[in-house]
């Protein structure tokens, strides 16, 4: 897509944390699978459906294998989205888990997918809900965390906020909370794509997070939980593909990851993010990290240097522990305004809340204009992006 | 960028740069009514009274960008003074100007006629029509408005 | 994929009924998608979120005309495949209108999708679920119809059996539902790309039913419901895009179809299922239920001539209220074996109980061998399966 | 058709066709254990009786295709009459005849040398690994009789 032209210039696409744009082996390896072998998966006996179940369950295997799961292809559980996987955490794991009274802690700066399931649930069977308030360096302000974490039975935390940019100490979290005898959950959504990410060194017993953010296809998320949790999780969506047998009177859930995937799975998808997968892989997650960082460091300066106090950063100044995702306000021109003179230029930022209320509330916002980088990022798309700046403010200053 | 030019007219920017009639209204005896446009973060409150079938003020407050904002506030100054269905007429015919673009792009239907000139200093919004995303910018004034007058 | 060569024979597709194959313009869609206009909808100002935006929003139009929903898209919701749309259905609908001893009608012959979201139901409401009978006419068994409906709120059948091929006279029984202060249901999986459907003339209140089983893409599935009730239905998961507001202490959903669409929705997937929605339309669907009916009938003619009772078909042997799905019962030769032996042939057929266990049961059985049609089969496809099963009853004889 | 013939050797259509062992035990005092392959809808029931550490009797009844029943038939015929330890040895042993196929093909391993002579006329079951959607059906007896021996 990059090589787009609109209105006769080229596109600078700096809206990754939205979505990514899956390069060429990503969207051949859903078309090959479609034109090759697209079957539906698990009760063929024929050659394409084995080969179908095949490219399914092989992508099982390549997540477990990106995310180092201690237990491989049975603690990946395939979802539609991210979102789906915290509905389903919410509502397997926490209705059958959670007693009126309990306490699960999120942070300010959740993305709502990480907070309303929470809220439906809480709804249904009055769990509590506590928040980490975000300090004035946008960062999270664990002060309290040890009030907050009494008798909490989860934490969950995002690894990278998708507004602010600021990554989170996931492994200290994770000590945190199981000190506190409650279990820990990573919303990975922004941290997939842009770091290494190893659950078993992070030490936590949940992870969630969108092929779409990672270069994969639309239509498939992932829900990590440990085994010995998974195994003990009711089901959630039904019909088949998750039962041992269905009666006239009542059903029997079957076990492993195939009981929280109801119906006919996202297959073409699976093979995109298995595709996904292998390219970051080849790139390198620690190589990918590090362009990154080099890129956000130079588009700080630079935007500091170019507007002095004019463009304000929502979001740490500093690039250690912080990625690409850069949350612009600017005096004067709301963020609307911003990405639609910026649409001009041909650059893509995304104004709006980023599905984060409560995150642009506690800063007295009601949006930024976000630019933020994927690992096929340029040095050049910040020119055009300082360029474009510079005649939004003109315009409307 | 004559695109932009279209869309941010010297009157639009001037409406965003000093809105008119910006405030709240105790309520009672003021109609409060709020507007969200959840896909960008607008927000907005309009207060107005209304005396005999006529408007006779209006406050809005909230944020927004400059679309939802000059809208707001150009209609603030259309409307104060009306009568309700003058106003009603207004509504119907600045929407209309709004759903140009959407019918003639879908159905390739001609444009229904609008009389530009009922419309005065609103028809500078016009350029709106040509920025799909930003239409429900445009409106959203306009659809609070008659939620509150749907109440008096 | 009907081009590929499998062991040196060509590929006969006969398992539609599990999943369909897409044609060129479909996966062509998708990938122009991704190469193109990829970004996430909704929120975004620039170009091709614009373009994202049209393309998913496009394709709920195609689908509200394709089924002729009266209130267009106001009335489609899109979901992750008919699976998730029965869950929608029974959770969000049927937890908010249904009571302790409220009764939902189903029937025998339907497919997990259509049962176990409502035994789920049941177990957290306590809600009352009957089942129609299927007669040894492998038909509907209505005779007990109106004192089933005594106290249903919800009758919900499948249009088309995927096992007897049988189809159902919904028409007729959403009359029935209504006249019992009922709603109607009807699970279009096997419906939607055989034969127009027209929710209007149906008189039903509710449909179902996934892409990857009419020429689209996996990852994507449909719920339609009447406006005035999807209107006054709450919420199902949660997350971004569904929500008006979120708080610290609570969140304000959306209206609309948006509201059952958490997260990042199948974005290229919906690209994919306008491609076929135009696709079939293009064919005519009038046109495409005549050739699948005259294929079937070819097909059912010539396994009476050749094998006599030696093969027998579990399902209506007339082709009156009847679809092209042919599920096999061979004396002494297990389906599983069957599907073996045809695979070397390169016949695609598939054994099992085809997600529907009740129905089996009922006729003792433990899987057929099932063949199913598109519009993209050819009588040679049955001049080929007949020849690999006198081949199997052969080798098991 | 090659294949199907490394698949269907003739020892396995003799099992199926006549298979050994047919039937139930009343339970107590057998062991009575249920298997189910939920994707192909085989179902096994398997009765054991177990005395001072050995399998003294086994009937099993179910329906399946031609490997499954061939293979609990086959297994039947074999644990019959054998120690619990001898039994565990034969489980593991076939189900690693079993798995050959998927390490080789996966990790390019060398196949784990397996004692054919040990497994007796199980080795019939051998071609089952060129069919991984088999695999399910051949060990399904299997992991059904170690269930009902753990319960021993
Ligand atoms: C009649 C019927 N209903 C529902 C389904 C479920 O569809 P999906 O697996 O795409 O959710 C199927 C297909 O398996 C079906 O045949
Ligand atoms: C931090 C974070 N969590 C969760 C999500 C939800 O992802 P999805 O919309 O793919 O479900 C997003 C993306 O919008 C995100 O940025």
């Amino acid at each position: 897509m990059m090589s787009r032209m609109v209105r006769g210039l080229p596109l600078t696409y700096l809206d990754t944390s939205a979505t990514s744009l899956p390069p060429r082996p990503v969207i051949e390896a859903m078309s090959r699978y479609y034109e090759l072998r697209h079957s539906n998966v698990h009760r063929g006996v024929y050659l394409t459906a084995e080969e179908s179940t095949a490219v399914y369950e092989g992508a099982r295997k390549d997540v477990g294998t990106f995310i180092n799961a201690p237990n491989g292809v049975n603690e990946v559980v395939f979802t539609k989205n991210a979102t789906e996987s915290f509905n389903l955490l919410a509502k397997s794991w926490g209705a059958a888990n959670l007693k009126p009274g309990d306490a699960v802690v999120l942070s300010v700066m959740e993305h709502h997918a990480n907070i309303v399931p929470w809220f439906q649930l809480r709804d249904q069977i009055g769990i509590e809900i506590r928040f980490i308030p975000v300090g004035d360096d946008y960062r999270l302000d664990l002060n309290s965390l040890d009030e907050l974490l009494d008798g909490a039975k989860l934490l969950s935390v995002t690894g990278m906020s998708n507004v602010l940019g600021t990554i989170n100490p996931i492994k200290q979290l994770a000590q945190a909370a199981h000190d506190h005898g409650a279990l820990m959950a990573i919303d990975a959504a922004q941290t997939i794509a842009h770091s290494p990410v190893d659950v078993g060194d992070l030490g936590v017993d949940f992870l969630a997070f969108s092929a779409h953010k990672m270069l994969g296809p639309t239509g498939i998320g992932v829900l990590w939980a440990r085994e010995e949790i998974l195994a003990n999780m009711p089901p959630f969506l039904g019909g088949g593909g998750m039962i041992a047998d269905v009666r006239l009177d009542g059903f029997t859930p079957t076990s492993g990851p195939a009981r929280f995937e109801a119906g006919t799975p996202p297959i073409a998808e699976a093979a995109g993010l298995s595709a996904a997968v292998r390219y970051l892989s080849n790139l390198g997650m620690a190589n990918v990290a590090q362009y990154e960082h080099d890129l956000t460091l130079d588009a700080l300066t630079r935007l500091h240097e170019t507007f002095h106090g004019q463009v304000r950063v929502i979001g740490p100044n500093s690039v250690t522990d912080r990625g690409g995702v850069i949350s612009l306000d600017v005096e004067g021109v709301h963020a609307h305004d911003i990405a639609q003179v910026l649409d001009e230029f041909g650059v893509c930022v995304r104004p709006g809340h980023h599905c984060a209320k409560p995150l642009m509330r506690r800063f007295g916002l009601s949006a930024t204009a976000r630019a933020s980088f994927g690992p096929y990022s340029l040095t050049q798309d910040t020119d055009v992006l300082l360029e474009a700046l510079a005649h939004a403010i003109k315009l409307f200053g | 960028m004559s695109n932009l030019d279209d869309l941010y007219r010297e009157i639009i920017l001037d409406h965003y740069r000093s809105p008119r009639n910006r405030g709240e209204l105790p309520s009672p005896p003021a109609i409060r009514s709020e507007g969200f446009n959840p896909l960008c973060g607008d927000e907005l409150v309009i207060c107005v009274e209304v005396q005999d079938g006529v408007l006779t003020n209006i406050k809005i407050s909230g944020q927004g960008c400059s679309i939802s904002q000059a809208s707001s506030s150009l209609m603030s100054t259309v409307v104060k003074g009306k009568t309700l269905e003058q106003i009603d007429e207004t509504i119907n015919t600045f929407k209309q100007l709004m759903t140009v673009h959407e019918s003639t792009l879908q159905h390739g239907d001609e444009p229904a006629k609008i009389d530009l000139r009922a419309l005065g200093e609103l028809a500078a919004l016009q350029g709106v029509v040509n920025f799909p995303v930003r239409i429900k910018c445009a409106t959203l004034a306009w659809n609070t408005l008659r939620q509150a007058l749907d109440e008096a």
